[in-house]
Parts: structure tokens; sequence; C-alpha cells
């Protein structure tokens, strides 16, 4: 029993864990006696609130502190997943499809249609970005669980890296853009130099929903590309 | 009755690295810290909660025209939201070197990693 | 309301339990898809629907399926070469 | 075209050039080569502009979004900053220069990223917005460090992973409470705000950030990765992971210690560390077999004295640790550039056999780069390391003076065994790429003029003496971005 213990666990494991646990009723601690949950403890956010939809023209301000306030935020987060699509591919070399199921008419006609619903319920969520909860990565991501879908059901699979590499690049490249545009109009990067417009219609908030746009179809096109390696074979010593 | 999220997040986070620490097979080590980031997500936005008050999104005219006092803190939202898409960035590079590894020498524990001639 | 969180949060803590206790790997990866779950419903009491969005998509969804697909993957890779 | 748009375009030149080497996907080696090369370059000149203005006229604050601090994001450029900019852009340009042929597109943009991801943590005024940089540079470099995708390098990287991943969280759980301590993620706001904190409060927060951000920087407990992360990239990388990438790391501790920690109690803290880190990788470095490995050590030792000069707290060290920090970037770029390259060719990183291939280049680079590290006399690590022990005996710590020479003297030893065999080499060896011997040469000359330059030039001297004495200097940080903050308020 002792043996089995020690096999599957080592004493330093053991021993961290009991300092981690101390460090977690630490940290309760600490939170209850600082930060009492529940009570209101804003400082720089209060600013946000007053100034309301009349900052950005956003109507929800989750988007508007994402792509307005910190923006500079949001371009080093999409550059994390360009990274991190960056490193999958340098790992896992592309090849063919790794597994194949039966033909199935139902499966068949999912795997045709499915994709594209899904992508619709995301192209949607990135456009209403500015308005309700949702926006560039949440729709994003819906779009490439979409293609993730079609992954699983399909047979056989059409690669058009070049194509999904330019999106990611082109994406990126306008996202600087705009970016830029801001600097020249503006004086400042990433600089709102579209009008805000009516709080809450679908055409408001000046750059914002073209920035969700931009990061919607990176992000898709990013996770697409990191699925594709993860559903192929790996070709040894391949680039 | 009033429920204090801190604590579930501090006990998402006090496992998560018990589970880094304790495991050797690298997808287990990838799962703690997964828990140990969804414990540190909801730590932030616990922070940002305000009892009674709603989310910061200006539905109807009334919070149009002035939302003080009415809304929760959107700034750990937007934090968190960025902390997510990290986390699964992050979580796909590991998920490859887990890959790549099986492939290689098929298998992902990582102290016999060691013993191995590669 | 409460009692519905209440039940959120044992929801939560079990399948974080077993996702990082479980030996079967599968087992795990879909108990940390149960515990995301539980954490979109406890952002979403927490007033926080955009991350809670975020959560369901990302944790329940796009990790969950990297998982899978990775474990599938060495499966598949494992048998090719016995 | 004004002043602030400078640290910006450090920032997105590289980024930007990075997006664009996506676009055609089969791209061979050398245009990609050719293009990162440029858009580094490019890099650099920017770098060498903003340094001059920051030298002669003081910081450069830059706002994003036309947001004031409070609300939105700032990069603030101080003296210490465009000093770690301008030779981080030196080295990556020099490090990417020196690469072989067969490094692939994706290695160049990844160094492209890495770069982007360091000029963005270093300029960074907010505490949120440099985690995000940390993660483009974690990333990043595991993905470097994995790039031969050997045994030894995808364990390396699975270690740094695992780290840098907890790391990372415990920098963003700092950043928790902090955030709702202070309700802001500014720099100097947070300065005015940690003024009123309680000691366990605040020992606590620094305890994570420690964490978080020592795991990158090689500080003693947690710097298990690097020993076997610099090896085992490729050396171009290792390179920069020596000389930029672990200081930079450092470079942003410190800064967050002299804004928010100004108490006493956290320098000798990280004194301590300082100390332990220096003595502990020395000692260990000394019985290393492996020349990259042997190089590691003392990169970490070289930390040590950093942190040691720079928590020192006056100007003593402050310019010893400057000049530390300068000697050790260009002198340990050189020699990981020069024994990468070598053990490259002959195929073995073993102490003995790993210059068998050596050109006289290298013969050149290494007693350059060697004998600057270790600080013989004309070069910069020994102005270095007299003005560390002035400044230690004059903050009575001479204990700790006594306590490092026997570990300079490993150091040493450990370092003129490897001069040793590669002057002993017969040089004969065949070089794969002539950019290699050019950023040899060129770094060389670099190291040897640079002492002369430091010294003789007395604008440069005045405005040392005048502009940067107080080290990293709190008080103007907080009232340049609130000055910024009252004119944007009544605008």
């Amino acid at each position: 029993m002792l043996e089995g213990m020690k096999n599957k666990y080592n004493l330093s494991g053991i021993l961290a864990s009991v300092v981690v646990v101390l460090f977690g009723v630490l940290l309760l601690k600490t939170l209850n006696t600082h930060m009492p949950f529940g009570k209101d403890k804003m400082q720089v956010a209060a600013q946000y609130v007053e100034l309301g939809g009349s900052s950005t023209g956003a109507q929800n301000m989750v988007t508007s502190v994402v792509l307005s306030f910190r923006a500079l935020d949001t371009l080093g987060e999409v550059t994390v997943l360009f990274a991190s699509a960056m490193a999958v591919a340098l790992l896992l070399a592309p090849g063919a499809v790794l597994w194949r199921r039966k033909e199935n008419f139902v499966l068949k006609v999912a795997a045709k249609w499915m994709p594209y619903l899904v992508g619709l319920i995301g192209a949607y969520i990135v456009s209403q970005g500015h308005l309700t909860p949702g926006g560039g990565f949440q729709g994003g991501v819906i779009i490439a669980t979409g293609v993730m879908i079609m992954l699983l059901l399909a047979g056989n699979r059409k690669r058009n890296e070049l194509f999904l590499h330019s999106l990611e690049a082109l994406m990126g490249l306008s996202f600087i853009t705009v970016g830029i545009i801001g600097l020249i109009k503006g004086g400042s990067f990433l600089y709102n130099f579209l009008p805000n417009g009516k709080v809450g219609s679908l055409f408001s908030a000046g750059i914002l929903p073209l920035l969700y746009i931009f990061i919607g179809i990176k992000v898709a096109s990013e996770f697409v590309s990191i699925l594709d390696r993860f559903t192929s074979k790996v070709e040894k010593d391949a680039d | 009755m009033q429920i204090n999220f801190y604590t579930l997040s501090v006990f998402l986070i006090v496992l998560g690295l018990i589970g880094i620490f304790l495991s050797r097979d690298f997808i287990k080590t990838l799962i703690g810290i997964a828990v140990l980031e969804s414990g540190v997500n909801l730590l932030l936005i616990s922070i940002g909660y305000i009892d009674g008050r709603l989310a910061p999104i200006l539905f109807n005219d009334e919070l149009k025209k002035s939302a003080v006092g009415m809304v929760v803190d959107p700034l750990p939202q937007a934090l968190v939201l960025t902390a997510i898409v990290i986390g699964v960035g992050l979580l796909a590079f590991g998920l490859a070197m887990a890959v790549w590894m099986n492939n290689r020498f098929g298998t992902t524990d990582v102290s016999e990693l060691k013993e191995l001639k590669g | 309301m409460s009692i519905l969180s209440l039940f959120i949060i044992i929801l939560t803590v079990v399948s974080a339990l077993v996702a990082v206790f479980s030996k079967d790997r599968v087992v795990a990866v879909l108990a940390l898809a149960i515990m995301s779950i539980g954490l979109t419903a406890a952002f979403y009491f927490l007033q926080a629907p955009d991350v809670a969005m975020a959560e369901a998509v990302v944790g329940a969804g796009l990790s969950t399926g990297l998982f899978l697909f990775a474990l599938k993957k060495m499966d598949a890779e494992k048998t090719k070469e016995d | 075209m004004s002043i602030e748009i400078l640290p910006v375009l450090l920032f997105i030149v590289p980024l930007a050039a990075a997006f664009a080497l996506y676009f055609p996907s089969r791209r061979g080696n050398k245009p990609s080569k050719i293009f990162t090369f440029l858009s580094l370059v490019a890099n650099l000149i920017i770098a060498i502009k903003l340094f001059k203005y920051v030298v002669v006229s003081g910081p450069v604050i830059t706002v994003f979004s036309k947001w004031v601090p409070p609300l939105g994001i700032n990069f603030y450029a101080d003296f210490m900053a465009v000093i770690w900019l301008l030779f981080g852009n030196m080295l990556a340009m020099f490090a990417l220069f020196s690469s072989r042929l067969s490094y692939t597109w994706r290695f160049h943009g990844l160094i492209l990223l890495m770069s982007a991801a360091l000029n963005g943590l270093i300029l960074s005024g907010d505490i949120f917005n440099i985690f995000v940089f940390f993660e483009i540079l974690c990333l990043v470099s595991f993905a470097l460090v994995a790039y031969y995708k050997r045994k030894e390098s995808i364990e390396a990287g699975i270690k740094y992973f695992v780290l840098g991943s907890v790391a990372s969280a415990m920098l963003l759980i700092a950043i928790a409470l902090i955030y709702g301590k202070a309700g802001t993620l500014n720099l100097a706001g947070l300065s005015l705000a940690s003024a009123s904190w309680p000691i366990g409060f605040k020992m606590l927060v620094f305890g994570l950030l420690l964490i978080g951000l020592g795991v990158e920087s090689g500080i003693f407990p947690m710097n298990g990765w690097l020993f076997d992360a610099h090896p085992a990239a490729p050396y171009p990388v290792s390179a920069m992971l020596s000389g930029i990438v672990i200081e930079s790391s450092l470079y942003v501790l410190l800064r967050v210690k002299a804004l928010v920690f100004p108490e006493p109690v956290f320098a000798k803290i990280l004194l301590l560390l300082g100390v332990l880190t220096f003595v502990i990788s020395e000692a260990v470095g000394f019985f290393q077999r492996d020349a990259k490995r042997l190089l590691a050590y003392s990169s970490a030792g070289q930390i040590g004295l950093m942190l040691i000069a720079f928590s020192i707290n006056t100007t003593f060290g402050f310019i010893a640790g400057l000049l530390l920090f300068v000697n050790h970037l260009l002198s340990k770029g050189l020699l990981f550039i020069s024994v990468g390259a070598m053990s490259d060719r002959s195929n073995s990183r073993d102490l003995n056999s790993f210059a068998s291939e050596s050109v006289f280049a290298d013969k050149v680079a290494v007693i350059t780069g060697g004998l600057s590290l270790l600080g013989v006399p004309p070069s910069l690590g020994f102005v270095g390391k007299i003005l560390l022990f002035i400044g230690l005996a004059k903050a009575s710590l001479l204990g700790v003076a006594y306590l490092l020479v026997p570990f300079i003297v490993i150091e040493a030893l450990y370092i003129m065994r490897l001069i040793s065999r590669v002057y002993l080499s017969d040089g004969k060896g065949h070089l794969e790429c002539p950019g290699q011997l050019v950023a040899q040469w060129l770094l060389s000359l670099l190291l040897l003029a640079l002492p002369s330059i430091v010294l003789t030039n007395g604008q440069l001297k005045n405005n040392f003496a005048k502009k940067i004495i107080k080290p990293i200097n709190a008080r103007q940080y907080v009232a340049s971005v609130n000055g910024l903050t009252r004119k944007g308020i009544d605008g």
C-alpha cells in the first residue's frame, strides 16, 4: 500500500500540496478582509460607468473596455493566438485525414449544412458584439466550432492553407491599419476616428464593430488551422 | 442567501495547483492548468461583482441615460475575456507538445521521458 | 435561485475533483467540460454574460474538442505503430 | 512626426512584419530572413532615435486610443527603458543576422513576435498589459525552445511550459488582488494607492509577483527551466533568451517593485534572492561538462549580480547594474552565438569536443566575450563589478561583497576553461553562413569599443550624471503620468 503510494505520488508532490493548501487559506483570508465580496470597489471603472455609452457609442460596456479603453490588450491577445497557431504548426505537420467514417446520408447532409448554420450564428454574434453579450472572440470560436463539427463528420477534406494563412495575415494587418489610420487622424494609435452614432443601433460605436469583425475572422481562422493540425496525421520530419 | 464565490475560486486554484504537482502524465498536468486558470478567471469576476446590480450592458433608456450605481464592474470582465482566450492559446500549444511527444516516444509521462534515449 | 446556484457550485466542485483525480483521461476531459458549464452558470449569476458566453464556447466547446482530438490522435498513432 | 509614436512603432513594426510574413505560405528561408532582418534594423533605428530623444529631453509617454492614463493604457519610455530597448533590439538584430540559413520562415516569424513582445513588455505602463505581453513572450519562447523537435528540446519545452503556466496564473492572481484593492491597473495610480496598503497584504502580492515574473527572469528557486531551455534552443534563440528575455522580465520586476513596493524590506528580499541565485548558479556551473549549459549557469549567475546591484538602491548600484546588464547582453550574446555555432558544426556540446570545428572569428569572439564577461580590466564588466563593490561598501554591505568574491573566481575558472578549449582548437572549421562571421566581428568590436565610448563621451557622461541618478525614478514617473491625466480631464 505504502509502496504504491510512493510510486504514485512522490514526497515532494505531497509537501507541495500542503504548501498550496496553506496558500489557498491565506489567499481566501486576504480576499475576504481586503476586498469583501459583493461590495462596490470601482475606481477607474466608475469613470467608465460615468462616461457610459457616450464615450465610445457601444451599448455593451465590456466591448467598449475591450476595444477602446484597453484595445492594446486585445491586439496582444490576438497576437497570442497567432503565436499559438504558428507554434502548433511548427510541431505538428499537415497530413492526410487521420480517421475516416462510413458514409451515411444523415451524416453527409449534416456535414454539409451544419457548418453553415453554426457559422451564421457565429457571424451574427460577431456583428452584434457592441450591442449584446458576445463579440469577436465568442463568434469566432463558434465559427471554428462549426468547422470542428465538419472535421468530425466529414470523411474527406480539402485543405486550403494558403487561403487560411492569408486570412490570418490580412485580418491582423487590417487591425493594425485601422490603428494607424487612428494615429494619422487623431494622433493616437487605435483612436476611434469614425462617428459614434446613436447608442444601440447596429451601425454605431465607430471602429468597434469593424475591429470585432477583424477579430472574429482572425480567431476563427487561427482556430481552424490549429484544429486542422490536430486532426491530421503527423508525417515524420516534415516542416 | 449570499454565496461567496471567492471560496469556489480559491478551491479551484488550489485544486489546479495540486493537480499540476501530483500528476506525471502531461495531459493531466494540462487539465490541472486548465482548472487553475478557470479558478483565477472566476476570482477576477467575483472581485468585480457588486450585490444587486445588473450586467454592464445598457439595455434600456434609463440605463443609457446614466448607469451610475446600476451596473457591476465591466473592467474585470474585459480582463477575463482576454485571459480566457490566452489560456486556450497556451492549451493548444501544450497539447501539440503532448501529441508530438506521444508520436515520437509513445508516452506522455514526463518522468518516463527522462529515462528514454532520444 | 439560491438552490440553483448551490447546485451549480456542487456540480463545479465535483466535476473539478473528478477532472483532477480521475485516472481515465477521457473521463477527466469530460469532467473538465462539465466544470466549464458550471462556471458558465456561475459567471451568469455574477452578472457577466459576455464572459459566460466565452467560457461556454471556449471551455465547454473548443478546449474539450482540442483535448479529445489530441487524445484520439495519440490513440490512432499508437495503434499505427504497433 | 511627433516623438510619441516611436514607442508605438517599436511594438507595431515587428508585429506587422510577422503578420506580413504569413502571407505567401510557401516562402524560401532566405527571403524571409532578409525581410525579418530589415524589419529588425528598422526597429533598431527607431530605438536609437528614441534613445537619443530620451537622453536629451526626458521620458516619453504614449497613450492609446486617446484615453488618458487611468482610463486607457499607456507606454512609458524612461532612461532605463530606452537602454533596455536599444541593446535588446541590437541583440535581436545580431542574433537573427548570425542565424543559419536552414531556419524556416516560421522561425523568423516567431523571432519577430518575440521582439514585439519584448518591446511591449519593457514599455508598458499598465500591469495587465504587462501580463498580456508576458504571455506572448512565454508562448513564443516555449515554441522557439522546442524548435529543433529533439527529445531534449521537447523535454525542456515541457518543463518551461508547466513552470511558465503556473507563473502566469500567479501573476494573474496578483493582478486580481491589486485590482480588488486599488481599483486601477495603471502603475502610476498603483504607486499612489499602494502607500496605504498594510504590509501583510503587500507581502502576499509581492510574493505572487515574484513567482510570476521570477520564473521568466531566472531568479533562484524558480530557474530550473533555464538550464535545460538555453542549451536546447537554437543558438540565436539562446543568445536572445540569455541576453534580453530574462533581463526584460527582471526589468519589469524592478520597475513594479520601485513603483509599488518602495519599502526597504522588499529590496532586502531581492538582495537575498540575488545572492542566492549568484552563489548557487556559479557553484553548480563549475561542474558542467556541456558548453552551452555552462553558459546558461553563468547567465543565471549574472542575473543574480544584476539583482544585487539594482537592489542596493543607490546611484552606484544603479549604474553598476546598467553596466552589468549591457556587458552581459553583449558578451553573452556573443558567446552563445559563437559557442552555439561551433557546437552545431561539430555536432557536440561536450566541453572537450565542441570546439573541434572552430574558425578564427570564433576564437576572437570567445576570447573577447569571455574576458569581458569576467571583467578583465579594460572591459565594461570590470567597471560594472568595481562599481558594484563600491556600491556594496557604501551601503555597508561589505559582508555580501566578501561572499561574492570566491564565486566570481569560480566563474572565472570555468569561463577560462571554455576559452582555453576554443583557443587551443586547430581553427580549421568550415563556415556555413557568412552572417555569423559578420555578427561575431561586429559584436566583438562593439564590446571592445564600448568602454572607451562610455568613458570618454562627455555629453553622455554628463547626462548620465544629471538625468538618471534616481534608480527607476518613481516620483518622476508618477508625476508625469498624473500630469497627463489632469491635462486630459481639463482639455
